[in-house]
C-alpha cells in the first residue's frame, strides 16, 4: 500500500530529524531568492519555486577547508580533516533535476582515487526528492532523459497529491529506512490522485546524436557564434548541478592557514593558463567549446553519462542570454 | 626618564601606511628625539601616499588590524608633486564606501605628517591608539574570516585551532 | 501569479506598437550600413528562444540585420562588446552598435578612457521605454511591476549625440524611485546593520565573476583580483575574500561607472552591486561635481585633482 | 605517515635535502620524506609527476626529475614565475615542503630494452627527460646507443650544466648541445642552432629507435616532423604533455585535451596519441 505524507507532518518530519542532530538542508528564503540552505525548522521549508543554486553543494561544497597546516619550531604540521566530523545530512523537496546529479558526479569523484570529502558526505546524505508539478520555460530535464518524476537519485521521492500533501515512494534502502523510522508520520495514501507532473517545453534532444556531432566538429563555426556573445563568467558553471571543475588554494598566513578547494569554472579566461603564459584554451570558443564537450561528449566518453540534468539553471541566469537548450537544438538539428 | 608603562586589557594592533619621505622621517625624528608614542603601531613605509593602494587598507583590516593610519606628506610638499593630491581624493572616496558598507570610519585615520614634525606624528599615533583601545578590538571583520558557507562548514576543533592563529 | 483584475502596476507602460516601431527603424538602419558597407557589424539584440527574452546579436549580413529586434528583453549594456574584453568582436571591422541612453553613458566613459573612438563607431541610440528587471516574468508587458529598477529613475530616455535615433519616446509615468529609496534607507542604517546587511549578501557570492565580466568598465587584462604575487583579494568564495571582492570593485569602478546596473544584472545571487556603485556615484558628486553624462570626460574624478579638494577627514 | 587512503589532497612532508639553481630563475630541489615508512615505501616511474606544496602558497605540478633508480630522494626542477614557486624558490635547505604523488602514466621503460634512444628537450623540459636519461644509464647495459640533443635559447638557460659536463665526458651516451642563434657565449663549445634544425643535423638513425621528445609546444610542432623524415614511426616518438592541474587526480576538470586527462592518461604519450587528440594543448 502507498504512503502518504501531509505537508503538516513533512515540516514536522524537519523539526524531528533537526531535533535528533541531523543536518536538514532544502528550499529555504534567503533573500529574494531561494536558495538549498540547512533548516533549523520545519517551517523554513518552501516548496514552491526551484531554488537558485543546485544541490551539489552538500556534497561538493562551494569551498572547503581539505588540510590545515601550521609552521613550528619543528617544522611544518598537517592536520586532516576528520571526515567523520561531516554532519548526517537529510536533503528535502530536492527537485528530480538536482536528486540525479550526484549519479552522474559519484564516477569523477571516484574514478581511481576516492574523493573522501565527496563520498563521505555523500555517504551521510539522504535525499528526499519531490515531484515538479511546475516548470518554466528553462526547464529541459524531459529533453535530457530525465523527468520532473524522475525517482533515480532520491531515497526517498514525494509527489504532491491533488487533495494537498505528498504521495511517498522508498526508492532506496535508505529511504525505506526512513520511511520505517519516522512511520508515525506517514499515513496511506488511499485514492488520493497525483498531481499531473510538469511538461517541460522544447524540442526533445538526440543525444547520440548530438555526441555524434561533437566527436566530428571539434573545430565548428558555432563555437565562435557562442563566444561572441559569451562574457566569459562562471554563473552557469557556478550553479549547475553537475559541473565538478575545481581549483585548489593556499589562505592564511605564512605561519597557519588552510588548504581549501572551490568551485572553478572552465569558462573563465585563466583556468589553464600555464605559469609559462601558454594557454591552451586562450580564446572564449575554445573555453565555451570545453564546456559543451565536457557535458556531452568527454564525460560520456569517459563515464558514459553526460554532465546535465536539464533544470535550466545555466539558462536563466546567462547574463547574455546564451541558452544550452537552444545550442543543443540546433546541434541535434544539423 | 621612562614613562611609566601602564598595563591595559587590550592592546590594539595599529597598522600606520606612511611615505617614506614625510611621515617616516617624522616618525624617525620622533624616534631619534626620544619622543614617547605606543608601540602598538608597526609602520609600513611606501614611497608615496599616492601608493597606497585602499586594498592595503582593506588587506591589513581582514588581517587583524584594528586600527590603521595612513600618512603622507602635506598638499604640495609631495616629493612626486602631486601623489598625494590623488591619494587625497582616492582616501576621501574609499572613506565613504567603507563607511557604506558599515565600517566604522573611527578606525581609519588620515594625517599629512612632515618630516620636522615628529611631536604631530607622537600626537597623531597616541591619539588613534586610545580611540581604539576605547573602541575596542574590531570583531567584524575577525569573524568574517572565520565565517565559511554552509555547505563546507564542520565542526572540527583542528579547524577551530587555524583560525584561531590567524593573527 | 494570480489570474484575478489586473493590478494597477501591470498595466503595460507603452503599446506593443512602440517596440515595433523601435525593431523596424533599427532593422531598416542595420540593414541600409551593412549593404551599404558602412559597417561590417552591427552590435545588436535578437529574440532568445523563450518568449520575452532578447539576446546579443552581433549581424553581419543585411539578412541578419532583419533578425535584430528591440524588446523589453533587451536588458544588455552592448558596450561590453566594443571593449579590449571582447576583442574577437572588434575584429570584425567598423561596427555600429544599438545603444540605449544609459549604454550610452557607458560608451561615453569608454571613449573618455581612450578605448574608444567616437569616429570609428556608428550609434543608433534607442528611445527607450525601459526594459525587464532581472526577476521580471517576461510573460507580462512592460509595467511598472516588471520594469528595472534602474529605468524607474532613468533620466536618458532620448538618446543624444548618436547617428541615429530608433523610435521615439512614448510619454511614461513618473515611477517611485525605488533604488534612491534603498539607498536613503541604508544610509539611515548604523554601520554594523549595514555591515551585516552588506556582508550577508557577500555571503552567498559564489565568485562567478559576473559582476565583472559584464562590466564594460571592468576591461583589464588582468584583474587587480586575479593576481597572487602578491595575492590583493583572497580568491575563494568565503564571505571574508567576497566581501574584499565587492569593496575593490566598488572602488576600482568609483568615478567610471556609468550606472548600467549590468553587475546587479548579471549577478545570480541577487546582490545588489549598484547600489554600491550608486552611493560611489552620488559621494562623488557631492565631493567633486562628477557625473557620468553622455558627453566623453577627458578624465574621471579619481584621475585628477584640485589644490583646494576637501581634506577635512585629513588631520 | 599521511593517510592517501583517506585524504587523496594531503601530501607526504618532506625536507629539502639539497638545492641548486640550475639558472638565474630555475632552481632543482633534492627532498627526502620525513616519514621513514615513506621514505622506504615511496617508488615511481621515470615520466610520472607530483604535487610540491609551499605551505601558504599552494601547490604546483612538476614531474620527478630524478631516477626512480636512485632511492631515498626525489628530485624537481622549477622555473620561479609564480605565487608557488616564488614560495618554493624562497625556501632552504632543512625546510619543509609537501608532495603529493606519483601521479599519472610513465614512460614503458622496459619496452625500450635492446633499443637505441634519442632523447630530444629544449630548455626547462630536460627534466622529464632527465629522470628516464639517468634510468636508462643506470641501466646502460639494457639499451644500444644513447642520443641526447638538449637546446636552450642561451648558454644561461641550460639547466643540469653539471651533468651535461658529466655525459659528455662518457663515452656510453652521444651528447649533442645546442643554443639558439646569439644565445652562444665566447667558449660556447656546442652547436648553435634551433633543436629542430641540430637534431636533423645529428640525424640518429630511426631504425630500432625510440624517441623521447620533450620541449615548448613550438619546439615539438618543428620536431616531430623531423623525426618522422628521419624515419620515425609515430609509435616509436614518445613526449609528455605538460598541463596545467590543480589535482593531479582527474578531478579539477582542467588539464584535459579532448577527452584526454593528461593527469591520469598522462602525461607520457606516444606521437600517435598526441596526433589523435583535438590540438588544444
Amino acid at each position: 500500500m502507498p504512503k502518504m505524507i501531509t505537508e503538516q507532518n513533512l515540516r514536522a518530519l524537519i523539526d524531528l530529524l533537526v531535533k535528533e542532530g541531523s543536518r536538514v538542508v532544502g528550499p529555504k528564503a534567503a533573500g529574494t531568492m531561494t536558495l538549498y540552505e540547512p533548516l533549523a525548522a520545519g517551517e523554513e521549508l518552501v516548496l514552491t519555486e526551484l531554488p537558485r543554486r543546485s544541490a551539489k553543494e552538500a556534497f561538493f561544497p562551494l569551498c572547503e577547508t581539505i588540510l590545515t597546516y601550521a609552521k613550528g619550531e619543528e617544522g611544518v604540521q598537517v592536520n586532516d580533516i576528520d571526515p567523520a566530523r561531516f554532519p548526517e545530512t537529510v536533503l528535502v523537496a530536492v527537485r528530480p533535476c538536482d536528486a540525479a546529479a550526484p549519479g552522474i558526479l559519484d564516477a569523477v569523484f571516484s574514478w581511481d582515487y576516492d574523493d573522501q570529502f565527496y563520498q563521505e558526505r555523500r555517504k551521510k546524505t539522504a535525499i528526499i526528492g519531490l515531484a515538479c508539478t511546475k516548470a518554466d520555460d528553462a526547464c529541459f530535464c524531459t529533453a535530457v532523459g530525465l523527468s520532473p518524476a524522475e525517482t533515480q537519485g532520491s531515497d526517498l521521492f514525494l509527489t504532491p497529491l491533488s487533495g494537498g500533501g505528498f504521495r511517498v515512494e522508498a526508492v532506496t534502502e535508505k529511504g525505506e529506512k526512513l520511511l520505517a523510522r519516522y512511520s508515525q508520520l506517514f499515513g496511506e495514501a488511499g485514492s488520493a490522485q497525483p498531481l499531473p507532473p510538469a511538461e517541460p517545453g522544447g524540442e526533445k534532444l538526440e543525444l547520440a546524436r548530438i555526441k555524434a556531432w561533437l566527436d566530428a566538429n571539434f573545430e565548428s563555426p558555432l563555437w565562435q557564434e557562442i563566444a561572441d556573445r559569451c562574457a566569459g563568467c562562471g554563473a552557469c558553471a557556478f550553479l549547475c548541478p553537475a559541473c565538478h571543475c575545481f581549483d585548489i588554494n593556499d589562505e592564511g598566513t605564512e605561519a597557519k592557514g588552510a588548504r581549501r578547494k572551490s568551485w572553478d569554472a572552465c569558462g573563465f579566461a585563466k583556468f589553464t593558463n600555464h605559469a609559462s603564459g601558454h594557454n591552451p584554451r586562450d580564446a572564449q570558443n575554445k573555453r565555451y567549446r570545453n564546456r559543451l564537450m565536457h557535458k556531452f561528449k568527454y564525460y560520456d566518453d569517459k563515464f558514459g553519462k553526460h554532465l546535465c540534468t536539464g533544470c535550466g539553471r545555466c539558462v536563466r541566469a546567462c547574463p547574455v542570454g546564451i541558452d544550452i537548450k537552444a545550442v543543443l537544438d540546433e546541434i541535434n538539428s544539423k | 626618564m621612562h614613562a611609566e608603562k601602564v598595563k591595559h586589557d587590550f592592546e590594539p594592533k595599529i597598522v600606520a601606511f606612511v611615505c617614506t619621505w614625510c611621515t617616516y622621517a617624522g616618525a624617525d625624528l620622533a624616534g631619534t628625539s626620544r619622543m614617547q608614542y605606543p608601540s602598538n603601531v608597526r609602520v609600513v613605509k611606501f614611497p608615496c601616499t599616492g601608493r597606497i593602494d585602499p586594498v592595503f587598507i582593506l588587506r591589513a583590516f581582514q588581517k587583524g588590524a584594528d586600527g590603521i593610519l595612513v600618512s603622507g606628506c602635506h598638499p604640495g610638499d609631495c616629493h612626486y608633486m602631486a601623489g598625494n593630491f590623488h591619494a587625497r581624493r582616492r582616501f576621501a572616496a574609499f572613506r565613504k564606501l567603507l563607511e557604506f558598507v558599515g565600517v566604522d570610519l573611527a578606525r581609519l585615520q588620515f594625517s599629512w605628517v612632515s618630516a620636522a614634525e615628529g611631536g604631530k606624528w607622537v600626537e597623531v599615533v597616541t591619539e588613534l591608539t586610545e580611540r581604539i583601545r576605547a573602541m575596542g578590538p574590531l570583531e567584524e571583520f575577525k569573524e568574517l574570516e572565520l565565517e565559511e558557507c554552509w555547505s563546507g562548514k564542520i565542526d572540527t576543533p583542528e579547524l577551530q585551532e587555524a583560525y584561531k592563529a590567524i593573527p | 501569479m494570480t489570474n484575478t483584475a489586473q493590478k494597477l502596476d501591470t498595466i503595460p507602460l507603452v503599446d506593443s506598437g512602440y517596440w515595433s516601431s523601435v525593431t523596424e527603424a533599427i532593422r531598416t538602419e542595420a540593414e541600409r550600413l551593412l549593404s551599404s558597407g558602412e559597417v561590417t557589424a552591427v552590435i545588436g539584440y535578437r529574440a532568445g528562444r523563450r518568449s520575452g527574452t532578447a539576446l546579443p546579436a552581433i549581424a553581419t549580413s543585411p539578412e541578419q540585420a532583419r533578425e535584430l529586434v528591440f524588446s523589453p528583453g533587451c536588458v544588455n549594456n552592448l558596450a561590453l562588446y566594443l571593449t579590449k574584453a571582447k576583442k574577437d568582436v572588434a575584429k570584425k571591422g567598423k561596427v555600429a552598435i544599438v545603444a540605449k541612453g544609459c549604454d550610452l553613458k557607458a560608451l561615453a566613459g569608454l571613449m573618455g578612457e581612450s578605448q574608444l573612438k567616437r569616429e570609428e563607431l556608428v550609434i543608433i541610440g534607442v528611445a527607450c521605454a525601459g526594459v525587464y528587471g532581472a526577476s521580471a516574468d517576461r510573460s507580462l508587458p512592460l509595467s511598472e511591476e516588471t520594469i528595472a529598477r534602474k529605468c524607474r529613475e532613468c533620466t536618458v530616455h532620448a538618446p543624444e549625440g548618436v547617428d541615429l535615433t530608433a523610435g521615439s519616446v512614448p510619454a511614461l509615468p513618473q515611477l517611485s524611485p525605488e533604488e534612491a529609496e534603498e539607498l536613503a534607507r541604508l544610509e539611515a542604517m548604523t554601520p554594523r546593520e549595514r555591515w551585516a546587511f552588506w556582508t550577508e549578501h557577500f555571503s552567498r557570492c559564489v565568485r562567478c565573476m559576473a559582476c565583472r565580466q559584464v562590466c564594460p568598465f571592468c576591461y583589464c587584462e588582468q584583474c587587480y583580483c586575479d593576481r597572487n604575487r602578491p595575492q590583493g583579494v583572497e580568491t575563494s568564495p568565503r564571505p571574508a575574500g567576497n566581501t574584499a571582492w565587492h569593496i575593490v570593485r566598488g572602488m576600482h569602478l568609483a568615478g567610471r561607472c556609468a550606472g548600467c546596473a549590468e553587475c546587479e544584472r548579471a549577478c545570480p545571487m541577487d546582490i545588489p552591486l549598484n547600489l554600491l556603485n550608486r552611493k560611489m556615484a552620488q559621494e562623488l558628486k557631492e565631493l567633486y561635481g562628477h557625473e557620468a553624462g553622455i558627453a566623453p570626460k577627458e578624465k574621471g574624478p579619481l584621475a585628477e585633482y584640485r589644490e583646494d579638494d576637501d581634506q577635512s577627514f585629513i588631520k | 605517515m599521511c593517510d592517501h587512503s583517506k585524504n587523496i589532497y594531503k601530501p607526504y612532508l618532506a625536507t629539502i635535502a639539497e638545492l641548486r639553481d640550475e639558472t638565474s630563475d630555475i632552481r632543482s630541489l633534492r627532498l627526502v620524506f620525513q616519514d621513514e615508512e615513506v621514505r622506504e615505501k615511496f617508488t615511481f616511474r621515470a615520466g610520472q609527476f607530483a604535487e610540491y606544496s609551499a605551505f601558504g602558497a599552494g601547490e604546483s605540478t612538476f614531474c620527478i626529475a630524478s631516477s626512480p633508480t636512485r632511492q631515498g630522494y626525489i628530485e624537481c626542477c622549477f622555473r620561479a614565475v609564480g605565487r608557488v614557486t616564488d614560495a618554493l624558490r624562497s625556501l632552504e635547505v632543512g625546510d619543509t615542503v609537501g608532495v603529493r604523488g606519483p601521479y599519472g602514466n610513465s614512460f614503458p621503460i622496459e619496452e625500450f630494452y635492446g633499443k637505441n634512444l634519442v632523447f630530444v628537450a629544449g630548455g626547462i623540459a630536460l627534466p622529464p627527460l632527465r629522470t628516464v636519461i639517468w634510468n636508462c644509464l643506470d641501466l646502460r647495459d639494457k639499451f644500444g646507443d644513447i642520443t641526447i640533443v638538449y637546446g636552450a635559447r642561451t648558454e644561461a638557460d641550460l639547466v643540469y650544466k653539471h651533468e651535461l659536463a658529466e655525459w659528455e665526458a662518457r663515452s656510453d651516451v652521444r651528447l649533442v648541445k645546442t643554443v639558439d642563434p646569439g644565445g652562444n657565449g665566447p667558449t660556447w663549445d656546442g652547436k648553435v642552432g634551433f633543436v629542430p634544425t641540430v637534431l636533423e643535423e645529428a640525424a640518429p638513425a630511426a631504425a630500432n629507435t625510440v624517441a623521447l621528445v620533450c620541449g615548448p609546444p613550438i619546439m615539438i610542432k618543428f620536431t616531430l616532423p623531423v623525426l618522422e623524415k628521419l624515419g620515425f614511426a609515430d609509435d616509436a616518438i614518445y613526449t609528455t604533455l605538460e598541463n596545467r592541474m590543480k589535482c593531479g587526480l582527474g578531478k579539477c576538470g582542467r588539464c584535459n585535451v579532448g577527452n584526454v586527462y593528461v593527469c591520469k592518461d598522462g602525461p607520457v604519450f606516444t606521437a600517435r596519441q598526441v596526433k589523435a587528440m583535438p590540438q588544444e594543448f
